[in-house]
């Protein structure tokens, strides 16, 4: 198949969530798949003309309105754009860096109870419980979701700074 | 102005007394890991006194920092006894430092996290996804594309049959009914009532009141809406019967 | 702006269906419409090397994938595409053209009992109840939705071919 690369664009415009490599890889079964990593790799550094561009996030390919034009969408959604209050972006980075931890261990961090922005980033889906501590009273631990790499366009978690990284900022400084 | 207002703060202004406390340690532009702790335990002190003045409630945390405050300061106000090794006694500062520099690092992290581009602010998906729903929920039923001969060949032969083109009358008014009849169904949908002279805001030609008109008599007669004035020279209101 | 192609894209992808011309306009309310609407049109008829396009349906405008790439589109998706039978077809095509119609008044036409059908059209959101005809027993009166013309890639309901038209169209046959 010549036409390769706009069945790939097409595929991935199809999708309700982002499309992971293997995934599009074994669509096109009867497609060498090195012939579509490649399309892929292509596809991920062209830079288009367009109003939308191909985002690696959550462990898969995206289509997204190209930053640049998001005063026209929001005008277009109406209402207010997304937004996270910094009492819920300090538990966000907590529970990114720290997970599996616990809303003690997020308290004692912020040094201010953490309930409220706990209870609203679970609704957003955000983060989830991911298990219980073996502990007396058998504390809740949360972690992050897929949908949080989506929310802040990260590959993986991996492409947060690690704390190493952050304390040598810190350093420089 | 009383000395009170100079500190004219809102609570919700700070995220914490850690919050509070990076606050001063900037505005005095302290080193954090060299904190004159008389002066920030002063204009701490400074800062609950206002909020109480402003009778905003002042939550237990803020007290505890500042009790953790006072203590250390006493602490480092009483001079070490003779004989005692100096080198050995731990910075009383120490401990809350640590936290200090803890809770610095993931300020900052937040705040690199606040710049990417965040979905819904800055980047936008395909408008027909909800990304809530979508690990979970099951997707709809897709379609097959139908052209429109497909349909008008079902309707050839719908034709044939003697009962069908006695009932299938339509003229292109009848559909201009149908559509605006279609539309205001949509808008009572979202809106439950609306006024009738919001009914005609969108009409500039003579001809859409009209049919905006005729629509809303097809729609009284199927009972599919009512319409009612609370008083005799009240708003008209348009009231929706569909039941969802 | 110079890049108002593709902001207009942008838009387009990021509204939640199909999006008119008039809005179009209204949301760059600090360009001159002219230019916006030279705009639309070109970007209507450009015909890319991408794996979608640009449609107006359902009286506006709307990103699809190209019909060359629905096998793949559908391999993704997973399961059959939903396919009109017979019955649901003829039900369709009654409601479109007599609507709003209760269920009596499309058997009658049918010659059957069409309870299946519209529950079905239900479903599948192509038809939805409009209200009640004040009779006794208030029989619910159904009409089509914009599903419905997204479907059958209708601009508006008054694309649907006259009686006139129609018997012009057998006679070409």
């Amino acid at each position: 198949m010549d036409k390769i690369k706009p069945a790939i664009e097409a595929l991935i415009f199809a999708a309700d969530a982002p499309l992971t490599r293997e995934r599009i890889v074994a669509i096109f079964d009867d497609v060498d798949a090195a012939v579509v990593k490649n399309a892929l790799n292509e596809l991920c550094v062209e830079n288009t003309e367009r109003g939308i561009y191909l985002e690696e996030v959550a462990g898969g390919l995206q289509f997204r309105t190209k930053q640049e034009y998001a005063p026209w969408v929001r005008k277009l959604r109406g209402g207010k754009p997304f937004s996270f209050s910094r009492a819920a972006m300090e538990t966000t980075v907590i529970i990114a860096y720290r997970q599996p931890i616990t809303k003690s261990e997020i308290d004692r961090i912020r040094g201010v109870d953490s309930g409220g922005s706990i209870k609203n980033l679970l609704e957003k889906k955000i983060i989830r419980i991911v298990g219980r501590l073996d502990e007396p009273g058998k504390p809740i631990l949360y972690g992050t979701t897929k949908k949080f790499l989506e929310v802040f366009s990260l590959k993986d978690i991996s492409e947060l700074p690690t704390i190493q990284e952050m304390q040598e900022l810190e350093m420089i400084k | 102005m009383t000395e009170e207002n100079s500190y004219s703060v809102k609570l919700d202004m700070f995220e914490g007394p850690l919050d509070l406390l990076f606050h001063l340690i900037k505005k005095n532009q302290l080193d954090i890991r060299n904190i004159p702790i008389a002066l920030v335990t002063n204009q701490y002190l400074d800062y609950l006194k206002a909020m109480r003045a402003f009778n905003l409630d002042v939550a237990g945390e803020y007290l505890v920092l500042a009790a953790t405050l006072i203590h250390i300061k006493s602490r480092c106000l009483i001079p070490p006894e003779e004989g005692e090794l100096v080198e050995d006694e731990e910075d009383p500062r120490l401990e809350l430092v640590e936290q200090l520099l803890e809770y610095q690092r993931y300020k900052e992290a937040a705040e690199r996290l606040n710049q990417r581009d965040i979905l819904e602010r800055d980047v936008f998906l395909r408008g027909d996804v909800t990304l809530t729903e979508v690990e979970t929920e099951n997707k709809e039923a897709e379609f097959k594309e139908v052209s429109i001969f497909e349909l008008i060949s079902v309707f050839r032969d719908l034709l044939r049959s003697v009962v069908a083109a006695e009932v299938l009358e339509f003229t292109s008014e009848r559909f201009s009914l149908v559509e605006k009849v279609n539309e205001l169904v949509e808008l009572l949908k979202v809106k439950k009532n609306i006024t009738f002279t919001d009914l005609f805001a969108g009409n500039v030609t003579k001809r859409a009141i009209v049919q905006t008109f005729m629509a809303l008599l097809e729609m009284i007669r199927l009972r599919l809406v009512r319409v009612y004035q609370t008083n005799n020279f009240g708003v008209i209101r348009i009231l929706s019967l569909v039941e969802e």
